[in-house]
């Protein structure tokens, strides 16, 4: 095999790998908000790293090409979702792990459910 | 183990919750669970446009399901006691056991998996693509070969519509 | 050959015709749908005499390879041509019922274009060759008869709709199933060529399992009685006109149609089916009749006897004998035109007195003539009694199940008809008959186009005994109860050897 | 904040959605090439118009109008897929005939080829759009109390 | 290898799963199936290199732009607007 | 064999739900889990051992080792059938909230067989 | 002018999707970017006269490397936390100011947030952020706010700005 595909495949490790961690994150932080920092942000940075693993491992064909068209647009709607999620959750009433340390959204006009 | 397997029990304890859940939204996304894992055995059993389809629709019916509870409620109102919450389960997990076994000669019978029985495929396999001009074989088949069904499919489609468009209509039923 | 495409492609051009310029003609909106209908019956007499029946048509041009085929196939045959000739009759008949009738509703272009669309997917289940063109029309006639039952939008109206929708998409997912076992098994989707494959194969326990499925699935479909709950709710529930077309053809388009189909042609009639049918056929017919016996609604009363009509049917056609299946159809052919018209009846009487409660009607004899007389034909034809059409089909029944060997259910088919006889004494008597009531000052007989529709329908009643007479007889039943007597041998008249 | 979500998902549904089109279209015209084909491009162009209401709001008579628009796309595209079907039976070879394909086959894996194939992709996509889109819409705009 | 990454990426969805079933609240439920989205477009992007076939991309793209859709309907079901609002 | 069983057994899940579950929503749930099963039965039918998907590309022309087209074709059918006949009894329970204010079957029983 | 940027961006996203370059395939990317640009331009790119600024193109590619380098750190620290078997978590939400003055800036700025492993971003008002951190120290709160904004600011005003 090619340097290049070595490459490719360390990078889908790393990208497998921190996918795993994140849902395992999913399964242990304690409450919502928690558990979208780990899940989403882990995995989309996973799956970023497959994406790129592809890239490298196919070079620059058709294949690699869309693998890399991926990563813009998953890098934009990951984040939108976690971020509405969030929102979401805080104004259907979802309180805060109660081992938080603070909340300085609460006085702010916008979190109370319209 | 075959990892369609694993997909497959994913998909069974998905529809279990779907069903069991103590709230209708949380039943709905047991649901989109078990979509996606449908899609994901369309991926492995080599079904690409399945897969690319299954992942939309599902999203769409998610959607839609959200908007019946975003309109009706989402709680289930009937309050009733333990033991008429368990006596369906158990005839039910019997009702299965007993289909299930019923099955079982059948699905002995069977063609093993794996093995698919090439009959009307074959001449659309071999000259398929020549006779149509088109490399997708799945999109020559229900566009050329069994095009029939896919008007009919879109008049499904457009029948039901149709539907929505009059059952949620905000007019009044008579003049 | 190319004519038959004219059955699909006419209604769903006329339906999407209809949603897109229906503002412009709505008030013709019912006269177009009746016109397109029966130029359709047209077309149906017009194939019983140029071609030489059976043919098949592949659909796109694709001809089998090697004798196996790749694409669709549309069979034509006797039974085909009768069903469709129902089914576009009845739609004909159906649209002209509902010009005055349905005046009163919004959306109507819609209304028109539902129907148009019931009767396509009605057309294609009568031509499909193939299991899942079957399927896939059987669904859009099954969808647009959900809508028309709830078009009114009334609770239940709803509540009955939605009931019928679950079971009938139970029904749906069950025949699916039964089709992909099918497709596993032989490879192909083509009834005849999958009745060829598997005449060389042993696989009993999956044909026994598929013809469960098939069974359960068109059982619920046409209400066959342990499987019968949907329709006492859905047929009263919906508009009079559907309920007529509903009744008249689509339980038996969805349901027995492709019954018989696939159990004479593909699965073979025969070891534990004819049992099956049989009893499946008495029960429907004794409970059903029993449970109408004791409905005060007309409309339910007259959902009830459907199902055990539906029941002589499936007797009839279990016997298996040449006989039988000619008295099956002919009985299908009677029950389409007695229970469109006693629907109209009802309907009439609903539109003219505002309710359908046995109880709270009665006198209309001499208010509504027109309604009165024709539903006098019909009760006495659905009753058995001589000379009306209805007598003729059950006798034929009665000796076919003689001449089949059960005299016991010939038995049983007579007290049934005698049931029938009292329940539509009962109608008769409660509504048209007995003293005038204080209601009455306001009634008038309905409007004209729907006198024409019931007139036309009872002068069907009387004439349909026609029908036994040889040379009709031969044109129009034997080819029908030919191919399916032949069975399991029908498939090389459609495929060739 | 009357309207719709906040201002990142609406700038980011803006950003997307001519690229969630554009991504539709791709897979319409490419049916016959690669996966997908009308039904999935259709969902996607509906994904679009959906995502904008999700994001967006929008005003009650402005759908209406929309709907309508979809209702009468919706036929249209159905009426133009029946067109093409019947152009075989018009020619005597039955319905369906996908007669291109018999003259001009083209080469499998290129855009231009498949006959008819493309144009039906087309004609299904704008009508699985538009139905899904009349679908969300009637759901959305539903309220109980009229 | 890759057999490999795909055990452990389903390892990963039993995960989501899991959290789904147990999740207290109605977010926790959706966060499964949005990181399921995700993981989904890895799955295919995975898949495509074992098949050494391309068009399994197209699946990973589509994936990624329609998977949070849904995520987007139901947070704004959370913050009580109906749909269109 | 397992994978038939498997399917089975979620179809009979399906089917337990639309004939016990007494609210309408969880009904329309049980219809859907009996759609997905037909559609993976489908396609598990059309499967062969080591087959590539049949879509010829410069990568597989070879179309003998392709798996079968039809099923999948059919479930593109059945998927998007299944949907349509979703969002009509969505539209139906919508309507039923409306009149009775509940969508539990228990509830709104005026009709009986 | 939009309308051709839009229309551009969508043309060259169809070419490298389709992946080849044959005539046709161009066309009707062109014919379909065209129509999609001419419907959804004006909405997109207001003052579309800053995408040709190639400075700021270059500082985008800048601030591509910064926030990589960042996610990556932060995966690292996310990922020891959540293997850690006691869980060190001190979660919270704050506020933060930040100096964009432009929407798109602040929505690539909540969203780098966002994308950064450790903090989310809750709602957006105007200039200020509500994030919920994973790790607040109640003593450094300053620091951290600074932390969180300054990294990202400053490029991004020089990108937006």
């Amino acid at each position: 095999m090619a340097w290049n595909e070595w490459v490719g495949l360390a990078f889908i490790g790393v990208g497998v790998l921190f996918d795993a961690l994140g849902c395992l994150g999913l399964l242990r932080f304690p409450d919502i908000y928690n558990r979208l920092q780990a899940g989403t942000k882990c995995v989309t940075f996973g799956t970023c790293g497959i994406l790129l693993g592809i890239l490298f491992h196919q070079g620059i064909t058709t294949f690699g090409i869309k693998a890399l068209l991926g990563i813009p647009f998953l890098l934009l709607t990951s984040p939108v979702g976690a971020h509405a999620l969030a929102r979401g959750a805080y104004k259907a009433g979802i309180p805060l792990w109660d081992k938080s340390v603070m909340d300085e959204y609460t006085q702010s006009e916008s979190s109370r459910a319209e | 183990m075959n990892p369609l397997v694993i997909i497959l029990i994913l998909m069974i304890l998905g529809a279990i919750l779907a069903l069991e859940s103590k709230d209708l939204l949380s039943g709905i996304i047991a649901m989109g669970i078990m979509g996606f894992g449908l899609t994901l055995a369309f991926l492995f059993l080599r079904a690409p446009d399945l897969a690319l389809v299954q992942i939309i629709i599902e999203t769409m019916t998610l959607i839609l399901f959200i908007a019946t509870v975003k309109i009706t409620s989402n709680q289930e109102t009937s309050e009733r006691s333990i033991s008429h919450r368990l006596l369906p389960r158990i005839a039910g997990a019997v009702f299965i056991l007993f289909l299930t076994l019923s099955f079982y000669r059948v699905a002995e019978e069977l063609p093993k998996f794996g093995e698919a029985v090439i009959r009307m495929a074959a001449p659309i396999l071999a000259y398929g693509a020549a006779a149509t001009g088109s490399a997708n074989l799945v999109t020559a088949v229900i566009l050329d070969f069994r095009a029939l069904d896919t008007l009919g499919e879109a008049t499904v489609l457009f029948t039901a519509a149709l539907g929505i468009l009059i059952v949620l209509r905000h007019e009044g039923e008579k003049r | 050959m190319n004519t038959i495409a004219y059955f699909l492609v006419v209604p769903l051009g006329t339906a999407l015709l209809l949603v897109i310029f229906g503002r412009w003609v709505v008030r013709w909106a019912g006269i177009i749908v009746s016109v397109v209908f029966s130029a359709l019956t047209a077309l149906v007499v017009q194939c019983y005499f140029i071609n030489q029946l059976p043919f098949t048509v592949a659909v796109g041009g694709w001809e089998p390879v090697q004798g196996i085929p790749l694409g669709i196939h549309w069979v034509v045959d006797g039974f085909t041509l009768l069903m469709l000739a129902l089914i576009n009759f009845t739609g004909a008949i159906v649209a002209l019922y509902s010009i005055s009738s349905m005046k009163s509703y919004t959306k109507l272009r819609k209304y028109y274009a539902l129907l148009m669309l019931l009767g396509l997917g009605m057309n294609g289940v009568a031509l499909a060759g193939d299991l899942f063109t079957m399927y896939v029309f059987l669904e859009i006639s099954a969808i647009s008869s959900y809508i028309l039952v709830a078009f009114g939008r009334g609770a239940e109206e709803l509540e009955a709709s939605f009931k019928y929708q679950v079971l009938g998409g139970s029904a749906s997912m069950l025949i699916l199933f039964a089709i992909a076992l099918v497709y596993r098994l032989t490879g192909t989707l083509n009834i005849a060529d999958a009745s060829r494959v598997l005449s060389g194969q042993s696989a009993e326990m999956t044909m026994l399992f598929t013809g469960a499925l098939f069974l359960t699935g068109f059982g619920l479909k046409a209400a066959i009685m342990p499987f019968h709950s949907w329709l006492p709710d859905a047929h009263p529930a919906a508009p009079a006109p559907v309920s007529a077309i509903l009744s008249g053809v689509v339980i038996k388009v969805l349901g027995i149609y492709p019954l018989c189909r696939l159990f004479y042609h593909f699965i073979g009639f025969e070891g534990v089916w004819t049992g099956i049918w049989l009893v499946l056929g008495a029960i429907s017919l004794m409970v059903a009749n029993i449970l109408a016996l004791a409905q005060w609604d007309i409309k339910r009363l007259l959902a009830y006897c459907s199902i055990s009509q539906i029941g002589y049917i499936v007797i009839a056609m279990g016997l298996g004998t040449e006989l039988g299946i000619i008295a099956g159809l002919f009985h299908m052919a009677n029950h389409t035109i007695f229970k469109s018209l006693l629907f109209f009846n009802a309907g009439a009487i609903e539109h003219a007195t505002g309710f359908r409660d046995l109880r709270k009607l009665g006198g209309l004899r001499t208010k509504m003539p027109v309604t009165y007389a024709t539903s006098l034909i019909a009760s006495f034809s659905i009753a058995g009694l001589p000379p009306f059409s209805g007598f003729w089909s059950k006798l034929l029944i009665i000796i076919a199940c003689m001449k089949a060997g059960h005299p016991f259910l010939a038995i049983w088919a007579a007290l049934g008809s005698m049931l029938t006889l009292a329940a539509f004494l009962k109608f008769q008597h409660h509504g048209f008959g007995g003293p005038d009531k204080e209601y009455q000052q306001s009634i008038k007989e309905v409007s004209f186009s729907s006198q024409i529709a019931m007139i036309i329908l009872a002068i069907l009643c009387l004439g349909m005994g026609c029908l036994m007479l040889p040379g009709l007889r031969s044109a129009i039943l034997e080819p029908a109860a030919n191919i399916l007597s032949q069975g399991l041998n029908a498939t090389t008249l459609f495929l060739g050897n | 904040m009357k309207h719709g979500m906040s201002v990142i998902v609406q700038s980011i549904a803006r950003l997307m959605v001519p690229f969630i089109w554009m991504f539709g279209i791709y897979i319409i015209a490419h049916g016959h090439i690669s996966p997908g084909g009308g039904f999935a491009g259709g969902v996607f162009l509906a994904g679009g118009f959906i995502l904008i209401t999700l994001a967006f709001g929008s005003a009650p008579d402005k759908e209406e109008r929309s709907q309508d628009f979809a209702s009468k796309l919706e036929s249209e595209a159905l009426l133009i897929f029946l067109i093409m079907a019947s152009i075989g039976l018009v020619l005597k070879l039955g319905l369906m005939a996908n007669l291109l394909a018999k003259t001009h086959p083209g080469l499998p894996g290129h855009i231009a080829a498949g006959g008819l194939i493309p144009w039906e992709n087309l004609a299904i996509g704008v009508e699985v759009s538009a139905a899904l889109a009349v679908m969300f819409i009637a759901f959305a705009r539903h309220r109980l109390k009229e | 290898m890759l057999n490999i990454y795909i055990y452990i990426l389903i390892a990963s969805c039993f995960m989501c799963f899991i959290r789904a079933w147990l999740g207290k609240t109605i977010p926790d439920r959706m966060v499964a199936i949005d990181i399921l989205g995700t993981l989904a477009v890895g799955f295919a992007a995975v898949w495509a290199l074992i098949t050494k076939q391309d068009i399994y991309m197209d699946i990973a793209l589509a994936w990624i732009f329609l998977s949070f859709l849904g995520t987007l309907a139901l947070a704004k079901y959370l913050s009580h607007q109906s749909l269109d609002e | 064999m397992t994978l038939y069983l498997l399917t089975f057994i979620l179809f009979a899940v399906g089917l337990y739900g639309v004939w016990t579950k007494r609210h309408l929503i969880r009904i329309i749930l049980g219809l859907v889990i009996m759609e997905t099963a037909m559609n993976l039965f489908l396609i598990l039918v059309g499967y062969r051992e080591d087959g590539v998907a049949p879509i010829i590309t410069e990568n597989s022309s070879n179309t003998a080792v392709m798996v079968d087209p039809i099923p999948q074709a059919l479930v593109l059918t059945a998927i998007v059938i299944g949907l349509a006949t979703t969002a009509l009894l969505l539209a139906f329970s919508v309507r039923i909230y409306a009149k009775y204010q509940t969508l539990d079957l228990n509830k709104i029983r005026n009709l009986r067989g | 002018m939009s309308i051709i940027l839009l229309s551009l961006f969508l043309w060259v996203f169809w070419i490298l999707a389709a992946g080849n370059s044959d005539l046709l395939t161009l066309i009707v990317g062109g014919v379909a970017a065209i129509f999609i640009g001419i419907l959804w331009g004006k909405r997109l790119y207001v003052n579309s006269h800053k995408a040709f600024d190639i400075r700021r193109w270059f500082w985008a590619l800048i601030f591509l490397f910064i926030f990589i380098w960042e996610i990556i750190k932060a995966n690292f620290d996310v990922a020891y936390r959540v293997l850690h078997p006691k869980r060190p978590l001190s979660p919270g939400i704050l506020y933060v100011k930040s100096q964009l003055k432009s929407t798109w800036g602040r929505v690539f700025l909540a969203n780098a947030i966002t994308l950064t492993p450790g903090t989310l971003t809750i709602d957006i008002q105007e200039d200020l952020l509500y994030i919920h951190c994973i790790r607040i120290k109640p003593n450094e709160l300053s620091v951290l706010r600074n932390k969180i904004v300054a990294r990202f600011d400053r490029y991004l005003i020089k990108i937006f700005d």
